[in-house]
């Protein structure tokens, strides 16, 4: 069991990347890497909101959907869901610790439009996770787009400063980038 | 709408602000499905389809809803309208559907969607909102599309391979051996090439703007420096 | 025996100090013109107490201290003035400064001289203004007013009075002929010094390269009987650092940001102590100072003890300049000096060096290549910074992330751009950093300054409509009051004070405003 | 109950849907209500960054109403005595692409300072009305003066100046305001001056 | 008289960019010499051809940016790429693998970034794993050691090169694809029945391990990089296989010994991770850099689906390299904490 | 009071919304239910139906399934598997049986291997695997045909030990620079055959309504 669980973390966060292999959350991975402070802001809001949204969308699809024999409404629910878990976990958080939200705050909205969520809950409906197995997923999932984040905003930093050909100055150079990183990941594959 | 702000919104939606190269959006699917030109017209004319009707009902409705609620209402005529297209295509396109996997669904969260929903389909009257949804649809579909080609020919060496997914059965006599080679470029149509690719083509748009740009310059007479001040401190007489 | 530590990175250039003959010490002529500038040290510059015109004397005082960061100017040598105005000054900008210049009558008359030789019995107030009077700046190199430094305040009480006889640049034996030919006169002066800031212990540091200077020193310790340390360490550039002099002598760093006087120290160069005794005890200002004249392009490298004001010009016609080609005249050592822009350009108190290399011997250095992050940089800074990650941010202007890499704490010492492969200016774009950073905080300050004034403006006159506005309703209020009161119709009330107003006005218009 | 709903497709799906459409608008009215978000805080953070010369080159009357339309969306290269340094901050604090400035606003130059030519001031007061930051001392009839420390250089008194006597002078100049440039890129790391001419005109 | 300006420091050191590349070439050449050696001409073709193909890239694009091309080229960076690069390559490869993956390395792994010194990613590794994926069937075409089969000469070589016909004629599994690919043997019947394997690495894998080795210490006494890498990443990668092995069944991934002298592994020591444009700039920094690569080596060597895995590992942790960097900073004098951590 | 007001407008608009849309999409379902289920089947049985044709057979192969344990050294599998039988009228003609290659270069390779009644092979079809792209990635039949070389191939044809890669003597061809991977598969294939050989009798000889 143990075993496992580290197998589906090492698999969702290192062979499978949700970035550089399957191409989910690319939008703020491009658009919220220029600063490796941001990235770690998204990265922790990213984090928390995928596992619970995993989590969610597994109890709505199996004990909502599934029952009324409605898993064709999968789509649609499960973005509500994740909208109110962003919303909910804005309200917990700006009650709780107006220090944290100053830091996730801004990045809240930005997630209920990231593919990697939803995309999350589709996989698990896919892969046919149990409950335990859902939430750990979606926790790797999360842990493998913020590693990505993090050392990609480290790299652009890198980027801003080097003399960089001027047509493939800005977006252009961050995909390049991401390319060989990805090219990189290619190695984990088979490790599990 | 006059004409002139048509051609605004065709040239934004085309060039000038294209969804992929510019605003860098929806780039999942931009990424994850275009390894083949079959998959990427697949799922272009979904997000066309998913655009135009999105705008369209937002359009519609933009009198009747409140700040408050106007994103979840948005984000669930969305939603629907993904949902709808997907039974389509599942009904009528089986295979595809199962190739394009869980980005079908995933266009529920293409920023494009709520980006132009929110930007403007809620500001405009419905002809020009969905006259944007299609040509922002279509913007980004010719780049999905273009992506696929390039993709498919290099790492293949063919374009246009199994339209039949899209086409029926007649279509399979489509595909065009362009250049045969027994060792393709296979990177083109793994992950990493999705990337270099389309980072590729960026630099290729910036290349053809600066162009175009230092062209215009040549022609354009210099703006006027300091043309634009005002006055802080009430104004002389 | 003291231990010595070992400070990070650092480099071993080579020495070339026998070229100039440390301990041979001669007297330059006096030129027949001197060039004054206001501005020898750190901080403001001095205020003309002359006129053009007048006749100075030898050690009499030209231009008197501007506040406390500030020191006084004397004549070297008697003579007139015979202008005060911007003039050529040895200044890596190149650019102009105020100056005096004085036409020296040969004579060399000077002021009679009140020293005292029972300094022990004034307090430190009165030695410090007497310091400073002198003239006294710091001679090893940045100039800074040593009567500010000798008052570091009760709540930084001094332990230790450190004399850095380091001189780890290559080429320059100035410090050194100053310890063979003057031992007594720096033990002396030590002694003085560290009487001014209550040390209880004096340390002279000597690296270990300059045998004569280390047996001068110790002989005069011994003929003084002076309770005087004297240490000696390996030779390595840059331990002439006051904070690397400080490590390898005590191991203890002072804090980012600090001054030695934080962990107890106050380091002084040997020419600074020098002249604390002569301030002192023979009662002369600072007028005089050595310079190592060195290089292969001139004859005859030599030290000498030269006027300040001399002109760079006639120093290396003294040394014998040979120069055919393009010629580079250091002012300052190889590594930390500046290339003088004009040899009208006199010599100051920070001036140790000139050193006029031929091009094979320091050769004009490529064009700069990119740099390939080889490390070979932060193995030699001193002060265990990333000295090409400084580079990057100073070029992309990040200042930021310069100061999160520590960029003050940078000595420009140079020893980076020494080893860099690449041959990148590194110092120079650390200086350029410094200077927009110094700049925008600058600027920072305008800018919240004018946004405050600015915002009280906006706020005056806002009040001022507001009282306006205020004014105006209350005179409506009270016409509508009235008007209701006398239960008239208060348009036609108002229209009929108008016209009153108006009847009025015509009757004296004088009063309107 | 569930098995009604099971057999009949559209009433179960309209059911949840309509229970969670509900449950989520319920709970976003709630949040609308409870969480109100109060001003822009952004905008102050961008008049921070501004050089607050007040100049109005940027199109609007100050600094502060430019930091708010800065706030709203608008561009942030339109401010030319901030120039490119006040342009990257922007851009670091919004997380944008730094833009060239705007020519059409104007260039940047190096910071100035108005000077009045006492002896030709006739004390109309028009330049302290016209001055934004109150940097103009003087009264009717009397000569004026400009604070030379608080003056920004906005250049809003030399119009109004009925016998044109006020000038911009150079703020920074002088020994004291120099410090090192950075190095050019692949240029020769040497200067040659010609020192000849210099040494003859001195001598 | 006429002065010259120039800023300081006026003394300047020997090192040079250009000299510290040619000593990187120097040191390859007993490696080369020992390849050459044990599977012919082969790896000599690569790396002439790939130079020309390098130098003439780079010529073209510097020029096109508008800058000096003389001035790249004389640095010799780009020639270290392609030398590097060529070594890794199987000898024997066609002419269009050399040319596409020189291109890419100096293209894509190089130029796009700005040129020499701005790449974050090591151009050689970056041209050999897109030729790896891309053209796995050249790429696995490794030639059998001199012992084993004939070793052509240099016509057929300059056939094999120029007009690639089949490849089979010349290919055999290297010792580390033996490995990968065994299922039933225990490691020291592998050893014993697989000619091409020695208990030392196999045969000229053992021995071009070792003439890296020596050209890497050459480097490390000629001071082009500091000890800290290549050490780490051994002493990792034995670590690793010690704790893997377990006697040596048929799962057991190698000896320590067979790790660190098959495959790539010296030559990446000393001459791909000290890369120092992309690897971590600190020496703590280069501990962990060359710690996890020399992990992950051994994970992706015995896990993962390629045979040996030094050209992933690197570009991994390149990719990492800057937020190591982050975090790594030297303890600035006068500060009681690293760098970064006071403000 | 405010409050109740908003929470109330918020929720009467969005469960509003949340009807039209569940209408619609609801309608949508029930207008092509059928249509995709048909897909759902189609597709599933098309992979079969290459193996075994329409006209081969008359019965729907998807629908005749069993189940085949784990432990069964001859398919290798890892977990309980479905096979297929191939029927005409009430005669079983073939099966289709699945087999997993745990030799292949990287992980399994999941095949499932179609037999007629006389032994011989019907089709062979890679299901799953993670071979190398571009190299052993060719048993795939959508990048080569290599795997319709088996077709007709039987335990006697070629003989038992010339069941392997031309490289190691038999004759079913390499692909240039892979060996492992069909080799693997190769192998699988023939223990399939074995397998089946062996059982016959129960797979065979069932009668249909025993299935
Ligand atoms: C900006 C600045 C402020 C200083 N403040 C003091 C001070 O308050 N007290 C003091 O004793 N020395 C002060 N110093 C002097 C330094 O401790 C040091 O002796 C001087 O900078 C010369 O050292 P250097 O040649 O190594 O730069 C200051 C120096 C600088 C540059
Ligand atoms: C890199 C570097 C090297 C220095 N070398 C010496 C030196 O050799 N001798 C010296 O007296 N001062 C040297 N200084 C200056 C000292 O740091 C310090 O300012 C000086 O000893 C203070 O004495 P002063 O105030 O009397 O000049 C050096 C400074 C730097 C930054
Ligand atoms: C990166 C890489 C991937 C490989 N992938 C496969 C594969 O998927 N299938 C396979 O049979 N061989 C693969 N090989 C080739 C084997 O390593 C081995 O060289 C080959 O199977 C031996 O075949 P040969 O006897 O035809 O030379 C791969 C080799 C490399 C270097
Ligand atoms: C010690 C050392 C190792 C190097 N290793 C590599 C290498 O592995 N790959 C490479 O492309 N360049 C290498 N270079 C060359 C150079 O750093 C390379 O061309 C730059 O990465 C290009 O910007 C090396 C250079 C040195 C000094
Ligand atoms: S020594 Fe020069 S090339 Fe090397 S890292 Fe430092 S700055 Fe870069
Ligand atoms: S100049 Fe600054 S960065 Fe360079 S070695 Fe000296 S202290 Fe370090
Ligand atoms: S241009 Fe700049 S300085 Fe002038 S008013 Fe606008 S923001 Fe302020
Ligand atoms: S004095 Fe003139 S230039 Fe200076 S701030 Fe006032 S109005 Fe502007
Ligand atoms: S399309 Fe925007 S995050 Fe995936």
């Amino acid at each position: 069991m143990l075993g496992d669980i580290a197998l589906l973390l090492v698999g969702a966060v290192l062979v499978n990347n949700f970035v550089l292999v399957q191409f989910l959350g690319l939008c703020p991975f491009m658009g919220v890497s220029n600063k490796l402070e941001t990235a770690m802001g998204m990265s922790v809001a990213t984090t928390f909101v995928l596992t619970l949204a995993s989590v969610c969308s597994y109890l709505t699809y199996n004990y909502l959907l599934i029952p009324l024999d409605l898993a064709y409404l999968r789509t649609i629910s499960f973005i509500l869901v994740i909208a109110v878990v962003v919303q909910f976990t804005e309200m917990v958080v700006r009650k709780t610790s107006p220090l944290l939200h100053r830091v996730l705050g801004v990045f809240l909205p930005l997630i209920t439009t990231n593919c990697a969520v939803l995309g999350v809950a589709l996989l698990n409906i896919n892969q046919a996770h149990n409950f335990i197995e859902s939430l750990f997923y979606g926790l790797g999932a999360a842990l493998g787009f913020s590693l990505v984040l993090v050392l990609f905003a480290a790299m652009r930093e890198r980027l801003a400063v080097a003399d960089i050909p001027e047509p493939f100055q800005g977006a252009a150079i961050g995909m390049i980038t991401a390319g060989l990183a990805s090219l990189a990941f290619m190695g984990f594959a088979g490790l599990i | 709408m006059s004409s002139t702000s048509y051609r605004q919104l065709t040239l934004n939606g085309l060039w000038k602000n294209n969804p992929a190269l510019v605003q860098l959006l929806g780039l999942c699917p931009l990424l994850a499905v275009t390894a083949s030109t079959v998959n990427a017209l697949g799922l272009a004319a979904a997000t066309l389809f998913v655009l135009v009707v999105s705008n369209t009902s937002v359009s519609l409705i933009r009198l009747v809803v409140s700040d408050t609620i106007r994103l979840p209402v948005f984000v669930m005529i969305i939603a629907a309208a993904v949902t709808v297209t997907e039974l389509l295509m599942q009904a009528y396109s089986y295979e595809l559907y199962q190739i394009l996997g869980i980005f079908l669904p995933l266009i529920t969260t293409n920023c494009i969607i709520l980006g132009r929903a929110d930007a403007f389909a809620r500001k405009n009257a419905l002809p020009a909102a969905l006259y944007d949804g299609f040509i922002m649809g279509i913007g980004f579909g010719a780049v999905l599309v273009l992506l696929g080609a390039i993709r498919e020919l290099l790492g293949t060496g063919a374009l246009f391979a199994d339209m039949q997914l899209l086409f029926g059965a007649g279509a399979e006599a489509w595909r065009w051996q362009v250049f045969s080679v027994d060792y393709p470029f296979l990177v083109a149509i793994l992950p990493p090439g999705a990337f270099l690719v389309t980072g590729c083509l960026i630099a290729l748009k910036n290349q053809i703007d600066t162009s175009l740009e230092q062209r215009a310059k040549a022609k354009a007479d210099a703006p006027v420096a300091g043309s634009k001040r005002v006055r802080v401190t009430g104004t002389v007489s | 025996m003291r231990t010595v530590h070992d400070i990070h990175g650092g480099i071993h250039p080579p020495e070339r100090k026998a070229l100039s003959r440390p301990g041979e010490l001669t007297d330059a002529p006096i030129p027949p013109q001197l060039v004054m500038p206001l501005r020898q040290h750190l901080g403001v510059p001095a205020q003309p107490t002359v006129e053009v015109g007048d006749t100075v004397l030898g050690d009499q005082q030209i231009a008197a201290a501007q506040g406390v960061m500030s020191v006084p100017v004397h004549a070297p040598t008697s003579g007139t003035v015979v202008a005060i105005e911007s003039r050529p000054i040895a200044h890596a900008s190149g650019l102009e400064d105020q100056c005096i210049v004085i036409e020296t009558d040969g004579h060399h008359r000077c002021l009679d001289a009140v020293g005292t030789d029972d300094w022990r019995a004034l307090d430190a107030i009165t030695l410090v203004e007497r310091i400073r009077e002198a003239g006294i700046a710091g001679m090893g190199g940045a100039g800074f007013p040593t009567a500010v430094k000798l008052s570091p305040g009760p709540e930084r009480p001094i332990e230790t009075l450190l004399i850095n006889g380091t001189e780890c640049e290559p080429y320059i034996t100035a410090d050194d002929t100053l310890m063979q030919c003057h031992a007594d006169e720096l033990i002396e002066g030590a002694q003085i010094l560290a009487h001014v800031v209550s040390a209880d212990a004096i340390l002279i540091g000597i690296e270990d390269n300059k045998p004569g200077a280390i047996a001068a020193v110790e002989a005069a310790i011994a003929r003084a009987d002076a309770d005087i340390e004297l240490a000696t360490f390996p030779t390595k550039y840059p331990s002439g650092g006051e904070k690397q002099i400080i490590e390898i002598l005590t191991g203890q760093q002072v804090p980012s940001g600090g001054i030695p006087a934080d962990i107890g120290l106050v380091c002084v160069n040997p020419g600074t102590a020098v002249a604390a005794k002569r301030a002192i005890i023979d009662g002369k200002p600072l007028t005089h100072r050595i310079v190592t004249l060195t290089g292969e392009a001139l004859k005859n490298p030599q030290n000498v003890s030269a006027c300040l004001g001399t002109p760079i010009t006639a120093l290396m016609a003294h040394a014998g300049l040979n120069a055919i080609a393009p010629q580079r005249v250091i002012h300052g050592g190889p590594m930390m000096g500046f290339a003088v822009s004009n040899l009208q350009a006199p010599i100051t108190k920070i001036t140790n060096c000139l050193l006029a290399p031929t091009a094979t011997e320091l050769p004009v250095p490529e064009p700069a290549k990119p740099c390939i992050r080889c490390g070979h940089c932060a193995e030699a800074c001193p002060a265990s910074l990333l000295p090409q990650q400084l580079y990057w941010y100073a070029r992309a202007k990040d200042q930021e992330q310069l100061a999160e890499h520590r960029l003050f704490d940078c000595i420009e010492c140079g020893a980076c751009a020494y080893v860099c492969p690449s041959q990148i200016p590194l110092v120079q774009y650390y200086r350029a950093a410094k200077g927009q950073i110094r700049d925008s905080e600058q600027e920072k300050r305008r800018s919240d300054n004018s946004r405050g004034r600015f915002e009280a403006r906006q706020a005056r006159l806002e009040t001022e409509a507001a009282a306006r506005e205020a004014k105006r309703a209350a005179r409506k209020a009270a016409a509508q009051s009235k008007a209701d009161a006398e239960g008239a119709d208060p348009i036609q009330a108002a229209i009929e004070r108008a016209k009153a107003r108006k009847a009025d006005q015509d009757k004296e218009p004088e009063q309107t405003s | 109950m569930m098995a009604t709903l099971i057999d009949q497709p559209l009433l179960a799906a309209l059911t949840a849907l309509l229970g969670l459409g509900a449950l989520f608008g319920a709970l976003l009215g709630f949040a609308a209500i409870r969480f109100r978000v109060e001003g822009n805080p952004i905008s102050e953070q961008i008049n921070a960054l501004l050089p607050q010369t007040q100049c109005g080159q940027c199109g609007y009357p100050g600094c502060r109403p430019y930091s708010e339309a800065i706030a709203e969306g608008d561009a942030i290269n339109k401010c030319p005595p901030g120039g490119e340094e006040t342009i990257q901050a922007l851009a670091d604090l919004l997380d944008v692409e730094p833009q060239p400035l705007d020519a059409e606003h104007g260039v940047e130059k190096e910071p100035v300072v108005a000077l009045i030519r006492e002896d030709e001031c006739i004390g109309c007061t028009k330049c302290i009305q016209a001055c934004p930051v109150d940097a103009i001392l003087g009264a009717a009839k009397v000569m004026h003066t400009v604070i030379a420390d608080e003056c920004t250089g906005c250049d809003l008194c030399i119009e109004p100046c009925p016998v044109d006597c006020i000038d911009l002078v150079p703020r920074k100049s002088g020994i004291g305001f120099w410090h090192w440039p950075l190095p050019a890129d692949r240029a020769p790391r040497f200067d040659v001056i010609a020192t000849d001419a210099a040494t003859r005109d001195a001598a | 008289m006429s002065l010259l300006k120039v800023t300081s420091p006026h003394a300047s050191g020997q090192s040079r960019v250009s000299a510290v590349m040619r000593d990187v070439l120097v040191a390859t050449v007993p490696g080369v010499l020992v390849l050459t050696g044990y599977f012919g001409p082969g790896t000599l073709i690569n790396i002439i051809l790939g130079g020309l193909v390098a130098i003439a890239a780079e010529y073209a694009v510097v020029a096109m940016r508008g800058r000096d091309p003389r001035v790249a080229v004389s640095d010799l960076s780009v020639l270290v790429t392609s030398t590097l690069l060529c070594i890794a390559l199987p000898p024997y490869a066609p002419w269009w693998l050399i040319a596409i993956g020189v291109l890419t390395s100096v293209l894509l792994g190089k130029q796009v970034f700005g040129g020499l010194g701005y790449n974050p990613f090591n151009p050689a590794m970056v041209g050999y794993v897109v030729l790896l994926i891309s053209f796995p069937v050249q790429m696995s075409a490794w030639a059998p050691p001199r012992g084993l089969a004939e070793v052509p000469g240099l016509g057929d070589t300059l056939r094999h090169v120029f007009a690639p016909t089949t490849i089979d004629a010349v290919t055999a599994a290297t010792p580390l694809d033996l490995l990968r690919q065994n299922t039933g043997l225990l490691f020291d019947d592998l050893l014993r029945t697989s000619a091409e394997l020695t208990s030392w690495g196999g045969i000229g894998w053992f021995e071009a391990n070792l003439a890296f080795l020596v050209g890497g210490i050459w480097l490390l006494y000629r001071r082009v990089f500091t000890w800290h890498a290549p050490i780490a990443m051994l002493v990792a990668l034995a670590v690793c296989a010690l704790m893997g092995y377990d006697g040596g069944s048929s799962e057991s991934g190698g000896s320590a010994l067979f790790h660190l002298f098959s495959g790539a592994t010296m030559f990446a020591a000393f001459f791909i991770i000290t890369d120092p444009v992309s690897s971590a700039v600190s020496n703590r920094g280069r501990l962990i850099f060359g710690a996890l690569i020399g992990a992950l080596i051994y994970l992706i060597r015995t896990l993962g689906n390629y045979p040996d895995a030094v050209a992933f590992a690197v570009l991994i942790l390149n990719f990492c390299a800057p937020f190591i960097d982050h975090y790594t900073q030297p303890k600035v004098y006068g500060t009681g904490k690293a760098g970064s951590k006071e403000t | 009071m405010n409050w109740l007001r908003s929470i109330g407008l918020s929720g009467t608009v969005l469960a509003l919304f949340a009807a039209i849309t569940s209408v619609a999409i609801g309608w949508t379902f029930l207008g092509t239910k059928d249509q995709i289920e048909l897909e759902v089947r189609r597709a599933e049985a098309r992979q079969l139906l290459e193996i075994f044709p329409v006209g081969t057979h008359d019965n729907e192969i998807v629908d005749d399934t069993f189940d085949v344990q784990a432990e069964t050294p001859l398919l290798g599998l890892r977990e309980v598997r479905q096979g297929y039988r191939v029927r005409q009228g009430d005669r079983v003609v073939g099966v289709i049986l699945p087999a997993t290659a745990r030799d292949g270069y990287s992980g399994d390779i999941r095949a499932l291997v179609g037999i007629r009644k006389d032994g011989s092979i019907a089709g062979v079809r890679v299901v799953s695997h993670r071979e190398t792209p571009g190299l052993g990635d060719k048993v795939d039949l959508r990048k080569s045909n290599w795997i319709l070389g088996f077709n007709h191939r039987s335990l006697e044809n070629p003989a038992m030990d010339r069941w392997n890669v031309a490289k190691d003597g038999g004759v079913f061809d390499q692909f240039t620079g892979a060996t492992v991977t069909p080799r693997a598969v190769i192998l699988a294939t023939r223990r399939a055959l074995e397998y089946a050989t062996l059982h016959s009798a129960t797979l065979f000889e069932q009668e249909a309504d025993s299935a």
